[in-house]
């Protein structure tokens, strides 16, 4: 009997060493060569990712459109564009007319040429599906229309400032290609699907990047585009994937591996704590125009006195925000985010002074019976950071007497709620970003009556005074007056305080600092001014990649 | 004895129960029209081989199961109703002591508490009375105070025979069914327990249905016997009657299969009629005498005509198409 | 038996009959609107509007569920909104992969805790007996995610001897379509190579799911083997001479295994559950995962087409299991007859 | 004369928490070749611990003291496990007291028969010779349509065919001796007649040894040529069938036969007081002496031995001495 429980014990301790070296050998084995696969960027980020101009429009969807088509023109950090597709264009009409002159012999992925037909077409198909980025422009395009092959003109219903910002988000389709690739029974007419089905998993771009393999629910990897117009560095990535798992201890585990170049923006800050400490790994963090905001219903008792308002402004701890709960960020002046051309600069912080709470308590019609008065709020479940965040407002508010109710809510019913007056809380805390990078957006979409009854207003501020300064504002063509005007409302906003601008967000992201050179992370060490819109600091054509370093580290 | 009261009067009770297999519903007829009565004062011994009906006739009597068709008469009511549907006081004065005291007494309650309960439910003690009359009920069994505290897997299980016993005695019932008491105890302790029965039946002035499979100890227990096969009666007579002239060919077999320790009881045995055969299943009931599978002196009627119960002699019935 | 068969498989359809019209309700009840998350926060309202009108929305509930129906029949189970795919697609392509892992984790499941309880059973109180008791004490109580993080750390990061991401190493070609099976599709084409691969990938996801049930399996197996010990018959055969190794693996064995095959069998159709967030975790692109997205996404079609996936599964799981345990125990099966 | 087994002075204990439960206290205990012996004796009394020492199938917590028990003279507790698989396999078969419980309920008939055939240590078996054994055993057990019952499970018995099938096994192949332990106790009196009337026949036919054990004085009178008395691990009487029923000599035995109900009336004794002894802390001397109106101080500190009165009739008791 003995006999027999050694060997049994003996059987498993051997058969536990054999699969262990068995299935370890590849791995050690593994010849310390540099093959062209390890030219590789990999980045995490949410699924579901979506390659199609029309389709996408998410944080992972921007880094794929991004890398994968050309647009007209190019951002850069300042806020301003540079000539991408397009090498120069004409402003005419008093902004109502845009013609742009295109580079000649710039190659689609199929070898095909880029023409003025291409660009018709995709602003066409963009604004026919209406979804992805069509928002943007289904409100002031009139029309687009090829002039010959290397002119293309759109028409505009009205002036609209910022409409270069804007083209950063038009990408560039093979026209032909798609055509060939639609299915005939589609919801568009004689265009059927408008090749949506095949540009779920096929690209029809001209960027820096092809399409080589979609895993749905897994990942998408790009190779290099080695006719792409814009030239390329010899250490620049030959491979790009993009993988669709955030799961912190998968991510985690895959920058140790050194399998995973960039992570996401998702992970738990506790992460980021620990992944800094692998050798060779550095966290960036760096403010990406978007901001979070108590947003404070203005027609609801009690928020609808202005000086309630700025007295539970100047009763939150802001220092303790941004230095526990989301360090790394920055305090916010005024409505928009400091990185955003147009910020106002002047504008001044909030500020925690209770004495000039109390002040305006006294002044507020609420005053002395507040306890009939107690504030609803309301926080994004799928953010459970905010949690923290209400509970301090909550204490800080008590301070004064102030009673806050506090609720959880997924973003779905939030937006339920937003919808009408009556069940738009009191309060809520919401991230906002910008539809393109600058001033206006933010004050368009957050502050002009017609945004209310959306997530991006639970102000119901309803005020036609803002409203005309921002219109004004946004038909303004000449940038210097523009931003003149935004700082204007920007003041009256600040004055009106129908929001409390809690702070400006720090986009943080881990990144393997010793053989990857990435220019946001480079920007960020350097606090540089400015940013990109979403997915443009995954422009992976800029980036470097050092094999041969990586494989020192493993 | 036969002109005490009739306490129990059973009339053409029948009990099936249904089965499915696939499409079709049988019925097991589990009892299957039987006529009895239990007087004042007597024990009357059930007897027959599992799956005679016996136990079901029990439970039937005690309201566990509903009757399918016919009456049954507790001291003039007709009782033949759901348990649920009874009277309080008269679940009070019928009660059943268990073939398996093991299982039929809560292991997790002290004796005390096992006695306490049908008390309790009676209302028939309260506050410092209810230990003493607990105490009264064990004395009346023959087990010490000290037995108060003690779980049932501490005391033999002939002791917890005894509790509970003392727990049916608790009510003061006038009529107990003593379901197979004995059955799984050593001879020994059954004797303890056979006697006390016998001491309380007197002291109280109790009615006992003895249900049993052991015709000896019926020799020694019984005032009347009823043998049961197949959810019928098949003999019923008053115990001496019984024992000096046995008439049914099964109730002849039953006697010639016990086995016995002096030459005396040797000659009670019937010498002609040898054991044969196994009871068949009460879904497959044989048509005619149910009997006839095993009968040595079946005549070919026997396998047609299910005979009627005659009377033999004075108290003395036989189910038999010998005797028609 | 082919008629108990027939029986089973009828009552099972009437089964998912049913089964259909519960999760069309609850998946059309759930609140908010499939439509506007589809399109994000931004989307114009009227493209929302004509995506509705593609998904039936703005009809009522009941030609909703005519309509679903009726491309069930058809092996039509509608688009999905998450992957913008038709949902058989989706479950084409995932279904295999999840079936994969959960079929490895069974065998591990079924195998491995048999093994492991009759070890246990056969040196009652020794330190291995403890030591298997020990793990199988923990692997009911850890759940199969708490596994697959402690299996990332130890054979992902510390010892890097297994992939933990995806199903094939970049580089390797999947195989062919034949079952969307990686590891079979390999075998069947002969490439070796790539069956290696793909195995690698399964074995860490398939056994951090199989622990529990496997723990399970295990304690239910030695403790009925310990039952069974001590029963008369066991005593019978060695009475009879018969050798104590072939009681043990075959006379004891068999009565044994009846609970355990039983309770594994729940284990087994809860393997679908558990496997989302081993597939989180693993970047596993596998059916579970598909599921749980699709209802975090209210992606209406995705969820009925999962659930009624699932629904048909889990009642195939229990005919064969009820076939096994018949075979296992005489008494289930002619009871059946 | 040829005894087939002999027990000597055997005592059998078990480790249980909190010290040994001394369950044989020295037995002594001997079966001829081609008689038929009874144990009678109460639940607890250690008669299947007595067997299953015979068979050496006690459980891993038996210890065994002191004592013989031989086998046609040689000792079974210091065989090897070789001589005492011959030993299980022709020597000795069992018969268990629940028919149910003792066959395997998953396996069907005609494999456990088969499986007692094979390992009977007979060589050269095939399959059809098995299949050819099995059905002549079913056969001589009086079961009808042995090949149909060769195919079917336990279960689709009825408790005296599962009883016979029992027998059938035990006797399917040649051994010296048959050990039944309560083999009817829980079927009706109908069928133990039956059972016991096909044992006897059987076994008186064959020739072997049968050690009857039971709790029922009736059975062991009309089974057994000889009968032992057991009482708290100790044999405290043995006599020949009719001389113990009209002459029992040990107080046990005597009011144990008090204790039967007769078929002829009369009533019954008033049983024994108290119980069988704890066997953590048995009494000293003789273990029924807390029980027995005879006991004297001698009784309370010594063990008595059988003594002889004549014919075979011995007994344990300090009354005959």
């Amino acid at each position: 009997m003995p006999r027999l429980r050694k060997a049994v014990a003996l059987l498993l301790v051997v058969g536990l060493l054999v699969t262990l070296v068995g299935c370890g050998g590849k791995g050690q084995n593994a010849a310390k060569q540099v093959k062209s696969e390890d030219s590789i960027i990999r980045i995490t980020e949410d699924w579901p990712v979506f390659i199609d101009p029309g389709v996408g429009s998410k944080f992972s969807d921007s880094i794929a459109l991004v890398n994968t088509y050309d647009t007209l023109v190019f951002p850069k950090p300042d806020g301003s564009v540079v000539p991408h597709l397009a090498t120069k264009w004409d402003i005419l009409d008093n902004g109502l007319t845009y013609k742009f002159y295109l580079r000649q012999g710039v190659k689609f992925h199929n070898g095909d040429e880029v023409t003025a037909e291409d660009v018709e077409f995709s602003m066409n198909r963009l604004l026919k599906i209406g979804e992805g980025f069509a928002y943007l422009f289904t409100r002031d395009v009139a029309g687009v229309k090829a002039l010959d092959k290397y002119t293309v003109e759109f028409q505009l219903k009205k002036p609209f400032g910022p409409f270069l910002q804007s083209l950063v988000r038009l990408y560039i389709l093979n026209k032909d290609e798609v055509l060939a690739h639609i299915e005939k029974n589609g919801q568009y007419g004689e265009m059927g699907d408008y090749g949506k089905k095949w540009l779920l998993t096929h690209d029809a771009g001209s960027g820096p990047y092809k399409v080589k393999e979609v895993k749905m629910e897994e990942y998408v990897l790009w190779e290099k585009f080695n006719d792409y117009w814009g030239g390329w560095d010899p250490n620049a990535p030959k491979f790009f994937k993009l993988s669709g798992s955030v799961e912190p201890i998968t991510v985690r585990t895959a920058m140790g591996r050194r399998e995973l170049e960039i992570t996401d923006e998702l992970q738990p800050l506790e992460n980021y704590k620990t992944m800094d400490k692998i050798k060779g790994v550095d966290v960036a963090t760096f403010l990406n125009g978007h901001n979070l905001n108590l947003m404070l219903n203005t027609k609801k008792a009690p928020t609808d006195d202005v000086h309630f308002r700025r007295a539970l402004a100047y009763c939150i701890d802001y220092n303790a925000i941004i230095t526990s709960i989301y360090p790394g960020s920055a305090l916010s002046k005024g409505p928009v985010p400091a990185v955003l051309p147009g910020h106002d600069p002047t504008i001044p912080f909030f500020k925690r002074d209770l004495a000039k709470a109390k002040e305006e308590l006294k002044q507020s019609k609420y005053y002395g019976k507040l306890d009939q008065y107690p504030v609803s709020l309301s926080w994004c479940a799928e953010a459970p950071e905010e949690e923290k965040l209400a509970l301090l407002i909550q204490a800080n508010a008590a301070e004064l007497g102030i009673k806050i109710n506090i609720t959880k809510k997924p973003f779905g019913s939030m937006m339920a709620d937003a919808q009408k007056l009556e069940t738009t809380p009191n309060a809520s805390l919401v991230f906002v970003a910008p539809h393109y990078n600058e001033a206006g957006s933010i004050l368009m979409s957050r502050y002009h009556s017609s945004s209310c009854g959306t997530w991006e207003q639970m102000e119901w501020l309803q005020d036609k005074n803002i409203d005309n300064m921002i219109e004004d504002a946004l038909a303004t063509v000449d940038v210097k007056q523009r931003f003149e005007k935004y700082a204007q409302v920007q003041k009256a906003l600040y004055d009106l305080c129908p929001t409390i601008w809690l702070f400006d967000q720090a986009e943080k992201r881990a990144y393997q600092k010793d053989y990857v050179y990435w220019p946001t992370a480079e920007r960020a060490l350097k606090k540089e001014k400015g940013c990109l819109p979403m997915g443009y600091d995954q422009y992976v054509h800029d980036m470097k990649v050092y094999p041969e370093k990586r494989l020192a580290l493993l | 004895m036969s002109e005490n009261r009739i306490i129990l009067e059973v009339k053409g009770l029948k009990k099936y129960f249904p089965i499915h297999k696939g499409d079709k519903t049988l019925f097991v007829k589990a009892i299957d029209g039987i006529d009895f009565e239990v007087r004042e004062g007597e024990t009357v011994g059930l007897v027959g081989e599992s799956g005679s009906g016996k136990s079901t006739t029990a439970y039937c009597v005690i309201g566990m199961y509903s009757v399918t068709n016919g009456t049954i008469m507790f001291k003039g009511k007709d009782i033949s109703c759901a348990s649920s549907q009874r009277p309080l006081e008269l679940k009070r004065d019928m009660q059943i002591v268990f073939q398996d005291p093991g299982t039929s007494l809560n292991p997790q309650h002290t004796i005390y508490k096992i006695i306490e309960l049908p008390l309790k439910v009676h209302g028939l003690a309260k506050g410092r009375e209810m230990r003493e009359r607990i105490v009264q009920l064990l004395e009346s069994v023959e087990l010490p105070e000290s037995y108060l505290y003690k779980y049932p897997r501490m005391i033999g299980g002939g002791e917890r025979q005894m509790v509970a016993i003392a727990r049916a005695l608790a009510t003061n019932p006038s009529f107990m069914i003593l379901d197979e008491p004995t059955s799984s105890l050593d001879v020994s302790v059954q004797a303890k327990i056979i006697n006390m029965l016998i001491k309380l039946q007197k002291e109280f002035n109790l009615s006992y249905l003895f249900i049993t499979h052991d015709l000896s100890l019926m020799r020694n227990v019984a005032t009347r016997v009823v043998i049961m096969y197949l959810g019928k009666i098949a003999e019923m007579a008053p115990t001496e009657i019984f024992f000096q002239s046995p008439q049914h060919p099964y109730t002849q077999m039953l006697l010639s299969s016990i086995p016995v320790v002096t030459k005396e009881e040797e000659e009670l045995k019937p010498k002609k009629i040898k054991s044969q055969g196994e009871i068949p299943s009460p879904v497959n009931v044989p048509p005619g005498c149910s009997f006839n599978t095993r009968c040595p002196l079946a005549k070919p009627e026997c396998f047609e005509k299910d005979p009627v119960m005659v009377q033999v002699g004075p108290d003395h019935f036989v189910r038999c198409n010998l005797f028609a | 038996m082919g008629i108990n068969l027939l029986k089973r498989i009828g009552l099972s359809i009437f089964v998912l009959f049913g089964l259909s019209i519960l999760i069309f309700i609850i998946s059309r009840v759930v609140p908010g609107d499939p439509a506007r998350l589809a399109l994000g926060p931004r989307a114009p309202e009227w493209a929302v509007q004509k995506l509705r009108q593609e998904m039936h929305l703005d009809k009522p509930l009941y030609t909703q569920y005519v309509l679903w129906l009726d491309g069930l029949v058809h092996g039509d189970l509608g688009r999905s909104l998450v992957t913008r795919r038709s949902v058989t697609t989706d479950i084409k392509e995932f279904l295999p992969a999840t079936l994969e892992i959960v079929i490895l984790s069974a065998i591990v499941l079924v195998f491995g805790g048999i093994f492991l309880g009759i070890i246990s059973a056969k040196f009652t109180n020794s330190w291995l007996d403890g030591l298997i008791r020990v793990i199988s004490y923990l692997g009911i109580v850890s759940p199969a995610f708490v596994w697959a993080i402690i299996f990332v750390l130890i054979f992902g990061y510390n010892i890097p001897i297994f992939p933990t991401m995806g199903r094939l190493s970049p580089g390797v070609v999947p195989p062919p379509m034949i079952t969307g099976m990686y590891t079979v599709d390999s075998l069947i084409t002969g490439n070796f190579g790539t069956f290696v691969d793909a195995f690698k990938h399964l074995v860490l996801p398939a056994i951090a799911l199989a622990m529990g049930g496997m723990a399970q399996a295990a304690r239910i197996t030695r403790s009925s083997m310990l039952d069974n010990m001590g029963k008369d018959y066991i005593a019978a055969e060695k009475a009879y001479g018969i050798p104590e190794g072939l009681i043990f693996v075959k006379y004891l064995l068999k009565p044994s295994l009846i609970p355990t095959v039983s309770v594994a069998s729940l284990d087994i159709a809860a393997l679908f559950g558990n496997a989302f967030l081993v597939e989180l975790i693993f970047n596993y692109p596998g059916f579970s995962r598909y599921g749980i997205s699709a209802m975090l996404n209210k992606d209406l079609n995705a969820i009925a087409g999962v659930i009624m996936v699932l629904g048909v599964i889990f009642v195939t799981i229990n005919i064969i299991i009820d076939f096994i345990v018949a075979y296992l125990d005489p008494r289930i099966g002619l009871a059946g007859r | 004369m040829g005894d087939l087994v002999k027990i000597q002075d055997l005592y059998v204990w078990f480790r249980v928490y909190g010290g040994y439960m001394k369950v044989l206290n020295g037995v002594n205990f001997s079966v001829g070749k081609g008689e038929k012996v009874s144990i009678v004796g109460e639940t607890g009394c250690g008669k299947t611990t007595t067997m299953k020492a015979i068979l050496r199938i006690l459980s891993s917590q038996a210890h065994i003291p002191k004592g013989e028990v031989l086998f046609e003279e040689k000792d079974i507790l210091k065989m090897k496990e070789s001589e005492i698989k011959r030993l299980r396999g022709r020597g000795v078969a069992m018969i268990f007291q629940d028919p149910m419980a003792s066959l395997n309920p998953v396996f069907t008939i005609g494999d456990q028969l088969a499986a007692v055939i094979s390992h009977s240590g007979v060589q050269d078996l095939d399959k059809e010779k098995i299949r050819q054994l099995s059905i002549n055993a079913l056969k001589e057990v009086k079961l009808p349509d042995p090949e149909r019952i060769l195919g079917s499970y336990p279960f689709q018995m009825s408790g005296g065919m599962r009883q016979r099938i029992c027998i059938a096994m035990a006797l399917a192949t040649e051994r010296a001796l048959i050990i039944a332990d309560e083999p009817t106790t829980n079927l009706d009196v109908t069928i133990q007649d039956q059972i016991l009337a096909l044992l006897r026949e059987l076994v008186t036919k064959r020739g072997n040894s049968l050690i009857l054990i039971t709790h029922s004085l009736g059975i062991a009178r009309e089974n057994a040529d000889r009968i032992y008395v057991m009482y708290a691990g100790n044999m405290v009487e043995v006599s020949n069938n009719e001389e113990l029923f009209c002459n029992p000599l040990h107080p046990y035995t005597e009011m144990l036969l008090g204790c039967v109900p007769k078929l002829s009336g009369g009533g019954i004794a008033e049983g024994i007081a108290g119980r069988i002894p704890d066997y953590l802390n048995p009494p000293p001397g003789c273990r029924f002496e807390p029980r027995c109106p005879y006991a004297t101080d001698r009784c309370r500190e010594e063990k008595p031995d059988f003594v002889d009165v004549g014919n075979g009739h011995k007994v344990a008791c300090f009354k005959y001495n």
